[in-house]
């Protein structure tokens, strides 16, 4: 893939335990993701779409080491051919030292404790939901300012001024610091989380679902930060949403999930006009228009998710899907480039052929 | 708002939990019920401040009640009140209002202590177990099961009987068990080497000390003390269990993870993030369990394990009426030895749990609102 | 031709006296929903929309209070109803016989210890008894079964419904036939709404059922009746984008199979425009704009909805934000109350709050900007 | 959620508080959900193990404790006449009872009697201690099957009216007799009955059963069907006895119910107006159902989960000991005896009351999930 990739992840997986029995065994598990790969470039912002429980957010916390992942690869800014090593070693089944090493020192997904802790200023996080994500006894003062002391930047007076700082570009003013985050309505809340996120000044941030408990017209005001935030600190985003419109209007490239799997993903203009997969066609043709005069006759998707702790054999889509094939009952399509950029997982695109020819 | 010095910095940060403070007192104020619980236990601080004026001690320890020597010398039964002792004299005339008024500390003294010493244990395991999950928590909580599946207050009084006056309360072992946990929890949180090794080295160098010349120092007992001990030791695995379930439900909130994502370390997350978000319950319940432990103090007198019998201590001054339980003539003749101390006690313990029901009545939605 | 309204709703005030101070979540609302129409009913959190809802049923709940207004209902035999100072006795056979609501989530709104089709069943037993009496009546005389004790206690059921012996009775007496007319109509009614298998789905308690079935569910309860007018809160709002396809789909055929009206409340400007004929903007307490949906898009008057629908993002375009967030309805601005985020604010707007005026035909503008031009045309 | 070590003293029921109150009422525990589907069988294993474990830890627990105590105390608990006796005398018994050798020994060989079915001799009651306790539980039996369904009742039914007229008199009477029921000493309320009653009056008085009919009980015409007085009366044709026994259990149980009750109110009070507040109850409401029907159908079988569970518990934790209420009215049941023997030092004793209180726990334990259950449909056994 392109050289100037920031974070590559290959074959990830995270799986959940459901326990049982007599001494709670590991009885079964919820396959959240799994098998994703994907790259996504410095400086641009990658949208990931997806109903709910199809893994998105699991696959955002798992790329920042929130969770472990139980198979699979993080690359963060890691020089390709060291990548390419990685790759063509674990290809082989090669079991040598040199494999162990390089992913000791490369692999983000093998690193723990001091070393894990020291990483994290470069990635971050923004959630959802600003009132369960902000600690409500502490200050705003001391919320932003807590990642530039844990990670050692700056204390005291410096770490003071570095959060009035990232408070003026978030849109709010040195007055807010001796504030509790239950002082401020919803909008304002979020602008303090995205605060915190920004203030060690990372490479990649995940954006999970940072709109959806505002309200419509404070939406529009913190996506239009998300944008400026982005040029001034030429930030790389993962932005996580389930909301189409959103994603097509911020991201550049889009991946649709469904089930713990990535089934399409291209350039936003091209996946938005042309959509391949018939699982995206019918998410994207479900969007309401705000639009009267458009309101089209279709026969929106029938049935609803399968559990993703026994997902379908074959293509995890073929019992919902339009087009399926006897294949698809069988075998798993893999993603394929099909046009340049656009790639997709889906036996109906090359005339149901299985991927082995 | 601008901040000038350090100082200035403090008074803000604390003004704004002052205030905090100050809603919820307002909200408390205007429940009767709350109102009447908070004068109830005023009342009784200022009996206990004043116990010297209105109780002149006549000996050199206050705790231990003045014996009427003259009656004594007449007759062994109780003596009703009168002008000379307000709440009359129990058998072998000891002064029942002297054995209140002082009494009123003993309650204090045994509520509060026994509430923080629980505290603090299930503080501790409540957490560890709570936090690290897995094993950890499966071990300490069969060991909290154990001791609440036996009655607690008979647990309590085999352990008030058994439990030596002199406790030897070996001073390097116990600071060998501090830095035992101490650095156990930091290997989990998997951080500090360099600390790690300078616990570890005062580990060693104290378990060399405890075997070749262990420091020593003996404590003496008093009953009350035992009894004390012995509730403390019986009641915290409640705690550990409320403290447990609060720490879980505070760990799975969001901003504990973005602590996490922000680079905090175990023991920060628990101290900064998790520990001041369960205050809240925690005072909840400490106050409606201090009267619950005065009464289970008082149970023990009533049993014959409390306090000796000279000391001011309510429930030891109501136990003297078990003699009586098969002799109703002397059971109504005489009431006021079980009768006062009785209302101190119930008293005591309303003004608690009224005050307990009124911050949970105004606290509880705080807590669940967030 | 001659106006119709099913309900309309006449300078309703609702305050909430809570510990914080009293909040006036509805400032004089005025609305008229007409039959068989969907009308959709827009704004923000907290903008009162839940509220109007919950009023029209008379189920604001404490400390809320319906201060003062009319809301008039016209029923099907031409009888008009105030329902703000109706009797508790009689708002309860409006109460899911004439009007019927559903929920934003669904899950939460069925009682979690019961079944689907008991929760379907209570209903149909509390509107719809006397039907299902003789229905079982007619299938036991088919049966030649009509001088059995069975039916016996149904004719009593019928006759003498209030007495204590029969409802003594009927508790006491196993009543087959009855039970079973009552479940073919559950099953027939989960079925009307695209459930699969409504067998299987009516012995399942809310917890096993996903998000897009419990408002099924719910919808076939508020169904039962055969409504005037559904009001549907939100119903859509957390479920996934595919199941809200088929849910908006499903409304739509009801609309057309059962000719209710239907009170669509949404902040979803997407849905609004996919689904509903006409559109009644809130802000704040108040309702700023009512309109027919094409022209409500095509041509927004107040500056509210201008703003609400630059909001909506588009590909290709700059998201344009209303500045300001929503006041609080504890001490609103005075006057109109958007003006603090209003770039047309003009003096009156600060101090006299702006009526509901008719513009066009069928276009009501509550904004001093066009009360002006009025003036000046007359 | 596993809570049972409860003696009728409230310091006990505040552990009980702890933990409805840390639970988030109407939801069911964690433990549920981490194993949603889970077949009876393995609970009652889980159960059992978990029963074997308690057992062990109670035991060595107690025994730990008395290891406490100085060798030649305990070598005097088992002399026959502890005043004359010589230190080299007490040495000898010392060496006799095996005092002398390891911790782990002495209670390994206590506990391989244990298994042989010999629990030792109750030095307090001079019985063997199994037949003490089958002796003395019928006592405690008694008073808890009058006074829990009363109790049950009662604070079911003021916990309803109390959340339906939430902040109304009703309510604050309910709340006020609530909180200063929980508050009263439970020796204190028994003293304060028994002189009203048995020394004012001369109508209730304490000890189990009349002397002149005691004699009757125990004449060998009289046969001990159930060894409950109140059943074994009426079965052998004497309702005299069984009047008795209910008119000398007035008291212990108005003292178990007024206390107990209190918890019950609060608690139910507390889970109906949550269930009123829920969202389901504006849909019953929204239907047309009456209000009536909205309470009693819609809210107060949800409410009664947590509510059904607690008094579970209670039962069972009656069941383990009423210790206070049958020292001060001399009832000679379960907890008197344990009370006794604790105070004696009667180790024998005391090990084997702490087995069966740690038995009770744990059935009732069972018994309370089967419970939770049932009433809830989203756990289920299969």
């Amino acid at each position: 893939m392109s050289a100037n990739a920031l974070l590559q992840i290959r074959n990830l997986k995270k799986y959940y335990p459901i326990l049982g029995g007599i001494f709670k065994r590991k009885v079964a598990s919820v396959k959240a993701v799994d098998g994703v790969s994907l790259s996504i470039f410095r400086g641009e912002c990658f949208g990931l779409v997806g109903e709910s429980g199809c893994g998105k957010t699991t696959l955002g916390k798992t790329i920042l080491r929130i969770l472990k992942p139980d198979e699979g690869n993080i690359f963060f800014d890691v020089p390709q051919d060291i990548i390419d090593e990685i790759i063509s070693l674990e290809e082989k089944g090669s079991k040598s030292t040199k494999l162990k090493r390089l992913r000791e020192q490369y692999d983000l997904s093998t690193f723990s404790g001091e070393r894990l802790l020291r990483f994290r200023r470069r990635m971050q996080i923004v959630y959802q939901d600003p009132t369960t994500s902000l600690n409500p006894r502490m200050l705003v003062k001391d919320i932003v300012a807590e990642p530039l002391i844990v990670q050692g930047i700056a204390r005291g007076e410096k770490a003071r001024e570095m959060v009035i700082e990232i408070l003026k570009k978030v849109g709010l003013s040195e007055e807010h610091l001796y504030r509790f985050p239950h002082e401020f309505s919803g909008g304002q809340r979020q602008r303090i989380a995205i605060a915190r996120a920004l203030v060690c000044r990372p490479d990649f941030v995940v954006l999970d679902e940072p709109t959806s408990s505002v309200d419509v017209s404070v939406r529009a005001q913190l996506l239009n930060l998300f944008k400026d935030l982005q040029k001034d600190f030429n930030l790389t985003y993962l932005f996580i949403s389930h909301d189409l419109s959103i994603v097509e209007c911020i991201s550049d490239r889009v991946a649709i999930m469904y089930l713990g799997k990535i089934v399409e993903f291209a350039p936003t203009q091209k996946i938005f006009k042309n959509p391949l997969h018939p699982y995206s066609q019918a998410l994207i043709s479900s969007v309401p228009i705000p639009d009267p005069t458009k309101r089209r006759k279709r026969a929106p998707l029938m049935g609803e998710v399968p559990s993703p702790v026994n997902p379908p054999k074959g293509c995890r889509f073929h019992p919902r899907c339009p087009l399926a094939m006897d294949i698809c009952k069988k075998e798993e399509p893999q993603i394929m480039e099909y046009e340049k950029d656009h790639y997709v997982a889906c036996f109906a695109l090359n005339g149901g052929m299985s991927h082995d020819k | 708002m601008y901040v000038k010095s350090k100082w200035d910095e403090i008074k803000i940060s604390w003004s704004f939990r002052v205030k905090e403070w100050k809603f919820i007192l307002k909200r408390i104020s205007e429940s009767p019920l709350a109102v009447t619980g908070i004068a109830i236990i005023f009342g009784f601080l200022i009996i206990a401040c004043l116990a010297p004026i209105l109780a002149p001690p006549q000996g050199p320890d206050p705790f231990i009640v003045p014996q009427d020597i003259e009656i004594a010398t007449l007759t062994p039964n109780p003596t009703p009140p009168s002008t000379r002792h307000i709440f009359g004299t129990t058998d072998q005339q000891y002064d029942i209002y002297y054995a209140c008024i002082w009494g009123t500390i003993s309650a204090f003294r045994v509520g509060l202590s026994v509430i923080i010493i629980a505290l603090l244990i299930g503080l501790v395991i409540g957490t560890l177990s709570a936090y690290y999950g897995g094993i950890i928590d499966e071990i300490l909580m069969r060991i909290t099961d154990i001791i609440i599946a036996f009655p607690g207050l008979l647990l309590a009084m085999v352990m008030a009987i058994t439990f030596p006056t002199v406790l030897p309360l070996d001073i390097t072992l116990l600071t060998l068990i501090i830095t035992a946990i101490f650095s156990l929890t930091l290997i989990i949180s998997k951080s500090r080497r360099k600390l790690l090794l300078a616990i570890l080295a005062v580990f060693v160098g104290d378990l060399f000390l405890y075997i070749y010349n262990p420091i020593i120092i003996p404590l003496n007992l008093s009953k009350l003390d035992k009894v004390l001990i012995s509730l403390a030791l019986v009641s915290w695995p409640g705690y550990a269990r409320l403290i447990r379930s609060e720490v879980l439900r505070v760990k799975s909130e969001d901003f504990v993870e973005a602590a996490k994502v922000a680079g905090c370390s175990t023991l920060r997350i628990i101290v900064k993030h998790i520990w001041p978000n369960t205050i809240y319950s925690l005072i909840i319940v400490s106050t409606l369990d201090i009267g619950s432990i005065v009464l289970t103090a008082a149970a023990l007198s009533f049993l014959g394990i409390g306090a000796e019998p000279n000391f001011a201590d309510w429930g030891q001054i109501i136990s003297r009426s078990r003699n009586w339980i098969s002799r109703p003539d002397l059971l109504v003749a005489n009431y006021h030895t079980f009768l006062i101390p009785g209302i101190f006690i119930t008293l005591f313990v309303l003004g608690w749990n009224l005050l307990g029901d009124a911050l949970r009545d105004v606290l509880d939605p705080m807590i669940r609102r967030r | 031709m001659a106006e119709e309204t099913l309900i309309e709703i006449k300078d309703l005030v609702v305050r909430f006296y809570t510990y914080a101070g009293v909040v006036e979540a509805l400032d004089g609302i005025n609305l008229k929903i007409k039959p068989g129409e969907i009308l959709g009913l827009v704004g923000e959190t907290g903008c009162g929309k839940s509220v109007t809802s919950l009023s029209i049923l008379r189920l604001v709940p404490p400390p809320g209070k319906i201060e003062s207004g009319k809301i008039i209902l016209n029923k099907r035999d031409g009888e008009n109803l105030n329902i703000v100072d109706l009797d508790n006795e009689l708002i309860r056979k409006i109460r899911g016989k004439e009007i019927s609501m559903i929920f934003q989530e669904p899950k939460a709104y069925l009682n979690p210890v019961y079944t689907v089709e008991d929760q379907i069943k209570e209903s149909l037993l509390l509107h719809r008894k006397e039907e299902f009496l003789m229905r079982a009546l007619d299938s036991l005389k088919k049966s030649g079964k009509e001088t059995s004790f069975e039916a016996k206690i149904y004719e009593r059921m019928l006759k003498k419904p209030d007495s204590i012996l029969t409802r003594f009775l009927a508790k006491l007496i196993p009543k087959k036939v009855l039970d079973e007319e009552i479940r073919k109509e559950v099953i027939n009614l989960l079925k009307s709404v695209g459930i699969a298998d409504p067998e299987r789905v009516a012995k399942m308690y809310p917890f096993e059922l996903s998000g897009g079935m419990a408002q099924r569910a719910l919808i076939a309860m508020a169904l039962s009746s055969n409504p005037l007018m559904l009001i549907a809160d939100e119903p859509t709002t957390n479920l996934d984008v595919t199941i809200q396809a088929q849910i908006l789909e499903l409304i739509r055929q009801l609309r057309e199979n059962y000719k209710s009206s239907i009170l669509y409340i949404t902040h979803d400007l997407g849905v609004v425009a996919e689904i509903c004929d006409r559109v009644a903007v809130m802000y704040a307490g108040n309702i700023v704009e009512v309109a027919d949906v094409y022209k409500l898009f095509k041509s927004p008057l107040h500056p509210y909805t201008k703003g609400l629908l630059g909001s909506i993002p588009r590909p290709g375009q700059e998201f344009i934000s209303i500045p300001g967030t929503v006041p609080s309805l504890i001490n609103p601005p005075k006057g109109c109350r958007f003006h603090p985020r209003c770039q047309f604010s003009m003096d009156i707007c600060r101090e006299i709050k702006p009526n509901l005026v008719e513009i066009e035909k069928d276009h009501f503008v509550a904004c001093h900007l066009y009360q002006g031009e009025l003036k000046n045309e007359r | 959620m596993l809570l049972l070590g409860l003696s009728e003293n409230q310091a006990l029921l505040g552990d009980l508080h702890r933990i409805i109150f840390s639970l988030n009422l109407n939801t069911p525990p964690l433990f549920f959900l981490q194993i949603k589907m889970v077949s009876l069988l393995t609970y009652i294993v889980r159960r059992l193990i978990l029963l074997t474990f308690v057992l062990l830890g109670v035991t060595l627990l107690i025994f730990a404790i008395t290891m406490l105590l100085p060798i030649e105390v305990r070598a005097m608990l088992y002399a026959r006449n502890y005043q004359h006796i010589s230190p080299q005398g007490l040495r000898e018994l010392a060496e006799k009872y095996g005092l002398t050798r390891p911790f782990h020994e002495q209670y390994f060989t206590w506990l391989s009697q244990v298994l042989q079915g010999n629990l030792g001799w109750a030095k307090s009651s001079s019985q063997p201690v199994l037949e003490a306790m089958l002796s003395r539980w019928p006592y405690t039996f008694e008073i808890v099957i009058l006074a829990a369904p009363i109790m049950i009742f009662l604070g079911i039914y003021l916990g309803i009216q109390s959340a339906i007229h939430k902040d109304g008199i009703i309510d604050h009477i309910c709340r006020i007799l609530s909180i200063v029921g929980w508050s009263l000493p439970s020796f204190w309320l028994g003293l304060l009955l028994l002189s009203v009653f048995y020394g004012l009056l001369g109508w209730l008085p304490p000890g189990p059963i009349s002397d002149e009919l005691r004699q009757i009980r125990d004449s060998s015409l009289f046969i001990r069907y159930t060894r409950i007085d109140l059943i074994d009366g009426l079965l052998n044709g004497y309702p005299q006895i069984t009047l008795d026994v209910l008119k000398h259990a007035i008291l212990p149980v108005v003292v178990i119910v007024v206390i107990n009750m209190a918890l019950l109110v609060r608690v139910m009070r507390s889970s109906m107006l949550e269930a009123l507040n829920k969202p389901y109850i504006v849909t019953a409401r929204a239907k047309g159902l009456d209000e009536k029907t909205v309470i009693y159908k819609h809210a107060r079988r949800n409410a009664l989960i947590p509510t059904v569970t607690l008094s579970g518990m209670l039962v069972a934790g009656l069941l383990g000991g009423l210790v206070i209420t049958e020292t001060v009215f001399a009832f000679g049941g379960l907890g008197q005896w344990a009370a006794t023997a604790a105070l004696q030092l009667d180790i024998p004793a005391v090990l084997g009351y702490a087995m069966l209180s740690a038995f009770l726990f744990v059935i009732a334990n069972l018994i309370v999930d089967i419970m939770y259950a049932y009433l809830d449909p989203r756990i289920r056994l299969e």
